[in-house]
């Protein structure tokens, strides 16, 4: 006897779900496909949400508990959306000793806000990176996936005022 | 295919733009990237308009001086760095007058000397092709010998004489542990089991270390040759490359290598149409520093949480979905077609005693030469700080270099005449690590530093085993203490008690050695700690 | 996925463990020889019947000629090995590890449930743990009582995952999971929803049992009225096994 | 009969329950053989008023969670050889440590204010300041004997007090254990 389990629909017509179903079809719906569907959700999304999380449990055939356990453990994968614009501190050990901690706190300052949160205004979310690898260039931080470096923190608030 | 039927098609790419003879190439690797190095591209590229016939703009690979990117180098169609003008902190709008000297003199105002001992005394082996080929180019590749090692190991060796020369090499993992990479591969090849897997550990989590990154995204066949001649050597058809997903640039560029290499008849189906096949897969990471430990790699790769299981049963007998695996980092991968090209016997005659051959490192912190550099093994401290580092900048003195990140320790002045390697490294209480060197001058504050990697392994901590997950906690809290100077002698010797037991019961590797940083400090800086003690 | 195994000869193994001449089969672990033969050791992740997780340290031996120390839950034995499973050091060790964990969550025993039945408080007692050397962590934590028979007090939980192996290899529901990372781990119903309304928990109360301290309670208990009964278990295990 | 000078021993509660004050004297008749080893000279069970110098044993019940908890504990550290923690709430907070996950200014409000509905007011004369962080004895001093136990049996006093009485170290853990 088959208990094989059927496939769920997708979520809603948003054509962003084919990308998703996508990935688990290449995959062939196999469970250790989590953490790969799980990134093209957030690519397609820019969050993971409790519907897509459990459209992918259901999908891959997977426990609720087991799929949101793993979408916690990775620091990678957010629960929440992001602020419009996306300020990532490098806190690697080469920023760290040229004042990443610095920028941080004037940021934390400045916009009060602590790394992983949102302004209330939805405008800037201010995130903390594991070395983005820009050694050369620190401190170095990511605006909206653009690399500044070598940055005091007065420079950077005026950079991160600019954006819309 | 044999050797001849590739160098046959080596000829061909390189014949087929017959009218060039002097490329001016711009580094297209991350670092130099952030400094802007694709708008100087194209800048290049329309100020060379169709003008030059004989001049074509190129993106290369990392040239290794980082913290002056935008680099770019004018040399002969087949030239080396070293022969190379190079340009520094270039801009768009040099863009002119470089392609205006390329019929004359170079252009003095942007030149950075490439006798200067950062590039003179480098040996470069895994990153011969860095700064010189496009990483994208399959064609590139091959036309500088690439994939004639796979090919040589595929239709005239058996698997046996490749173990055997990778015995023979002394090659020792280069992601840290430095375990016999021979050893590895025929503990795996001997095991029993049709199935059988390679995996590429390109998880570089150490804050501090871009080694991997820039071979990845400097000359990514060579890595994808390094893996197809170990799946040969142990019998397997399936390999993986977990990598960041913080490293787009690598992934991208992996992807095309892959996809151009499988069309080529390099990887897939019956490699040079031998009977050997093997389908490599990208497995992305997201954001867990535990993953670089082999059995967090493969629960990942498996799809579960990140985290450690007890060993043995090591991955050599139970790995990937419970079978032999084997897991070598980038850079001993990238490290295996030289050897099959040039034989164990040459490798092992460079570096040391007890390890062969050259290791790729990443300065930075506060050093003049911030970048990617390669030494043979046993090279001094001193050497790569003030020679090809060029030393402390600002007139500061030198304080520390910290190696093998949140897992290693910081050396002191004393100690800068020590011969690099692996053993050496570790009687110093420190580790070779992946390769991260961080220079730290007289401003930084060492119990600070010791509290920056407690507080590292504290978020990394995946939260398995207790002593990891609640001693660096507390040892934490206690350098905070220290830190703030409200600790007292009482919280010193319990933090150093709780090292000793996070040390030794801790599940897995980050546990086990997230007390290096502190007891490393202790031992040469305790002056430092003894200043902070207040709190009565 | 892996072709099943071939069950190859197992062999018997002589091995000698606190000075006892031992004989055993090669596919037990340490703690299986350690437990058929009343040599004490601590432990509290491990539960026989249940998958090893090697997580809680307890159980480190020393093992002769070896500098490292081996998981005795996680270590099959071998021929000739000499063990050692209580000196001064493995005490001082274990005696840490059990400070940490009262000190990483709310574990007030004379208001508990548990108080009196619990393997936390017995491991405190028996690793000579009369007080905790390092600052309790004071995190707070809920307690969830929306299921409609147990109780979770996340105040007790040490994070030996016996509920979420139990729910999973031994009643199937997978219901339990473990979230987030490092300390802050905790383990969850589903999408971390409060468990009465988990759609996929039995209801069943093995998790209950199974968890060595007040984390996972019968609602209704009252201070030291929680006795856990473990005695299905190993029962089921086999079972499970053998179909 | 023991010739030797008798033991002199000291003890208060702090911020605690007296339970362990009472389960002392729940060691009922070995009272009177434990009157004739030890002089009980301060203590809430006798009338001294002021504690006195050179005490050879010291007893604490209950938790420093006061400004007048940490001065009691640090002089019994400054008058005592060796001094005792009695109880879980000298030993590790236990319940009046449970506030610790709250806001002092919250935890005065619910117990002065919210609560109250004649004339609310927050106490500022006679009752000593509260601290924020409730600890355990050790967490202000230095402690040499810990006796866990809500309360410790009066069999576990009993021994721990001949132990010491002997001039032995005790080891509570073989006769009491948190909770106990």
């Amino acid at each position: 006897m088959s208990l094989q389990q059927a496939k769920p629909p997708l979520p809603s017509n948003d054509k962003r779900w084919k990308l998703v179903n996508a990935t688990m079809r290449r995959n062939g719906y196999a469970g250790h496909a989590l953490i790969e569907t799980l990134h093209s959700v957030q690519d397609a999304f820019g969050f993971l949400d409790e519907g897509s999380l459990r459209f992918v449990a259901t999908s891959l055939d997977l426990p609720l508990s087991k799929v949101f356990g793993v979408a916690t453990f990775y620091h990678l994968f957010m629960l929440k959306p992001r602020g419009r614009h996306a300020c990532v501190v490098c806190t690697g050990t080469a920023c760290y000793i040229k004042g990443a901690g610095a920028l941080v706190e004037r940021l934390q300052e400045r916009y009060d806000i602590d790394p992983g949160d949102t302004t209330e205004d939805d405008r800037l979310s201010l995130l903390t990176a594991r070395c983005v690898g820009a050694c050369g260039l620190a401190p170095a931080v990511v605006v909206d996936g653009d690399v500044l470096g070598k940055l005091d923190s007065e420079t950077l608030i005026a950079e991160l005022e600019e954006l819309a | 295919m044999n050797l001849d039927d590739l160098a046959e098609l080596a000829e061909q790419f390189r014949a087929a733009d017959p009218v060039v003879e002097r490329e001016v190439r711009v580094c297209v690797a991350a670092s130099c990237q952030s400094s802007g190095a694709s708008p100087v591209f194209d800048a290049l590229v329309a100020s060379l308009g169709d003008g030059k016939p004989a001049c074509k703009v190129k993106g290369v690979g990392c040239m290794g001086l980082c913290s002056a990117g935008p680099l770019v180098s004018v040399a002969d169609k087949d030239g080396d760095l070293e022969g190379s003008v190079l340009y520094r902190d270039v801009a768009p709008e040099d863009a002119e007058d470089i392609v205006a000297s390329l019929d004359g003199p170079p252009l003095e105002r942007l030149r950075c000397a490439t006798d200067h001992p950062f590039f003179a005394r480098q040996q470069k082996i895994v990153l011969e092709h860095a700064g010189i080929i496009d990483p994208n180019s399959f064609k590139g590749y091959v036309a500088v010998g690439g994939y004639a090692a796979l090919i040589q190991a595929l239709s005239e060796m058996t698997p046996t004489d490749v173990l055997r020369e990778v015995t023979a090499s002394g090659l020792r993992g280069r992601g840290g542990g430095g375990y016999p990479t021979g050893l590895k591969w025929s503990t795996v090849a001997k095991m029993p089991g049709a199935q059988k897997y390679v995996i590429c550990n390109a998880d570089e989590g150490d804050p501090g270390a871009f080694m991997d990154r820039a071979i990845l995204e400097s000359d990514p066949h060579r890595v994808l040759e390094g893996m197809a001649i170990a799946a040969y050597a142990i019998g397997a058809s399936k390999a993986y490359v977990y990598i960041r997903a913080e490293y787009p640039l690598a992934v991208e560029r992996l992807q095309t290598a892959i996809r151009k290499a499988k069309r080529a008849g390099f990887l897939g189906n019956k490699i040079g149409d031998t009977q050997f096949s093997l389908e490599v897969e990208i497995r992305l990471g997201a954001g867990a520093f535990v993953c670089g430990e082999e059995t967090a790699l493969m629960a990942s790769i498996e799809g579960l949480r990140g985290q450690p299981r007890p060993r043995p049963p090591y991955p050599a007998e139970s790995g990937l979905w419970g079978h032999p695996t084997l897991i070598n980092n980038v850079e001993t991968f990238a490290n295996i077609a030289p050897i099959i090209r040039e034989g164990g016997e040459w490798f092992a005659s460079i570096g040391t005693e007890n390890s062969k051959g050259t290791k790729v490192f990443a300065l930075a912190g506060t050093i003049a030469n911030t970048g990617l550099i390669e030494v043979p093994m046993g090279t001094s401290l001193r050497d790569i700080i003030e020679s090809i580092g060029g030393g402390i900048p600002g007139g500061k003195s030198f304080k520390a270099v910290q190696t093998g990140g949140p897992s290693g320790g910081c050396i002191p002045e004393q100690h800068l005449d020590i011969a690099v390697d692996y053993d050496s490294l570790k009687t110093l209480g420190t580790m070779m690590g992946s390769g991260g060197m961080i220079v730290m001058d007289e401003s930084s504050c060492m119990v600070d530093v010791a509290r920056y990697f407690m507080e590292f392994c504290m978020t990394e901590s995946c939260g398995k085993c207790i002593p990891c997950r609640t001693g660096t906690q507390q040892m934490h809290a206690i350098l905070d203490k220290l830190a703030k100077a409200q600790a007292t002698s009482a919280d010193l010797a319990l933090l150093e008690e709780l090292c000793e037991v996070v040390q030794s019961t801790s599940l897995c590797g980050l546990g086990q050695t997230a007390p290096n940083p502190v007891l490393s400090t202790l031992r040469y800086f305790r002056d430092e700690y003894e200043m902070k003690l207040g709190g009565g | 996925m892996p072709p099943p195994a071939n069950q190859p000869n197992i062999r018997v193994v002589t091995l000698n463990i606190d000075g006892q001449d031992l004989s055993a089969r090669e596919d037990e672990t340490i703690i299986e020889v350690c437990r058929e033969n009343q040599i004490p050791i601590p432990s509290l992740c491990y539960l026989e019947g249940l998958s090893v997780w090697g997580a809680c340290r307890l159980c480190l031996v020393e093992l002769a000629g070896q500098n490292r120390l081996l998981a005795a839950c996680s270590t099959r034995v071998a021929e000739g090995m000499r063990i050692q499973t209580n000196t001064e050091r493995l005490q001082r060790y274990r005696r840490t590890i059990v400070e940490l964990l009262f000190a990483e969550r709310n574990h007030v025993c004379s208001v508990c449930v548990s108080n009196g039945h619990c393997e936390l408080q017995w491991l405190a007692q028996r690793c000579g743990v009369d007080h905790v050397r390092v600052p309790y962590r004071q995190a707070s934590y809920q307690v969830d009582s929306s299921h409609e028979m147990f109780r979770l007090d996340h105040d007790r939980c040490v994070l030996c995952t016996r509920c979420v192996r139990v729910c999973d290899e031994i009643e199937g529901a997978h219901t339990w999971d473990v979230m987030g990372r490092g300390s802050d781990c905790r383990v969850i119903t589903d999408m971390a929803q409060p468990w009465g309304d988990s759609e996929t928990c039995t209801s069943c109360g093995k998790c209950v049992q199974v968890c060595p301290t007040g984390a996972l309670v019968k609602q209704g208990t009252s201070v030291g009225e929680m006795v856990k009964d473990q005695h299905f278990l190993p029962i089921l295990a086999r079972r499970r096994h053998t179909i | 009969m023991s010739a030797s000078p008798k033991i002199r021993v000291a003890t208060t509660w702090l911020d605690g329950c007296s339970g362990c004050h009472m389960s002392f004297l729940d060691m009922d008749e070995r009272l009177i053989e434990l009157i004739q080893q030890v002089d009980i000279v301060y203590s809430p069970l006798v009338d001294a008023k002021t504690l006195p110098d050179h005490l050879d044993v010291g007893i604490l019940e209950g938790s420093i969670s006061s400004e007048e908890d940490l001065e009691k504990a640090l002089e019994f550290r400054r008058h005592c050889r060796i001094l005792v923690s009695l109880g879980d709430c000298a030993v590790n907070g236990n319940v009046p440590a449970m506030r610790n996950h709250f806001k002092l200014a919250d935890v005065i409000n619910r117990a002065y204010r919210d609560n109250v509905t004649l004339q609310p007011q927050i106490p500022s004369r006679g009752v000593p300041a509260l601290l924020s962080v409730v600890k355990p004895v050790h967490g202000v001093v230095g402690v040499d004997v810990f006796v866990p136990g809500c309360p410790p049996s009066a069999d576990a006093i009993w021994y721990v007090l001949s132990e010491l009485i002997a001039g032995r170290r005790p080891d509570p853990s073989s006769v009491t254990r948190f909770g106990a």
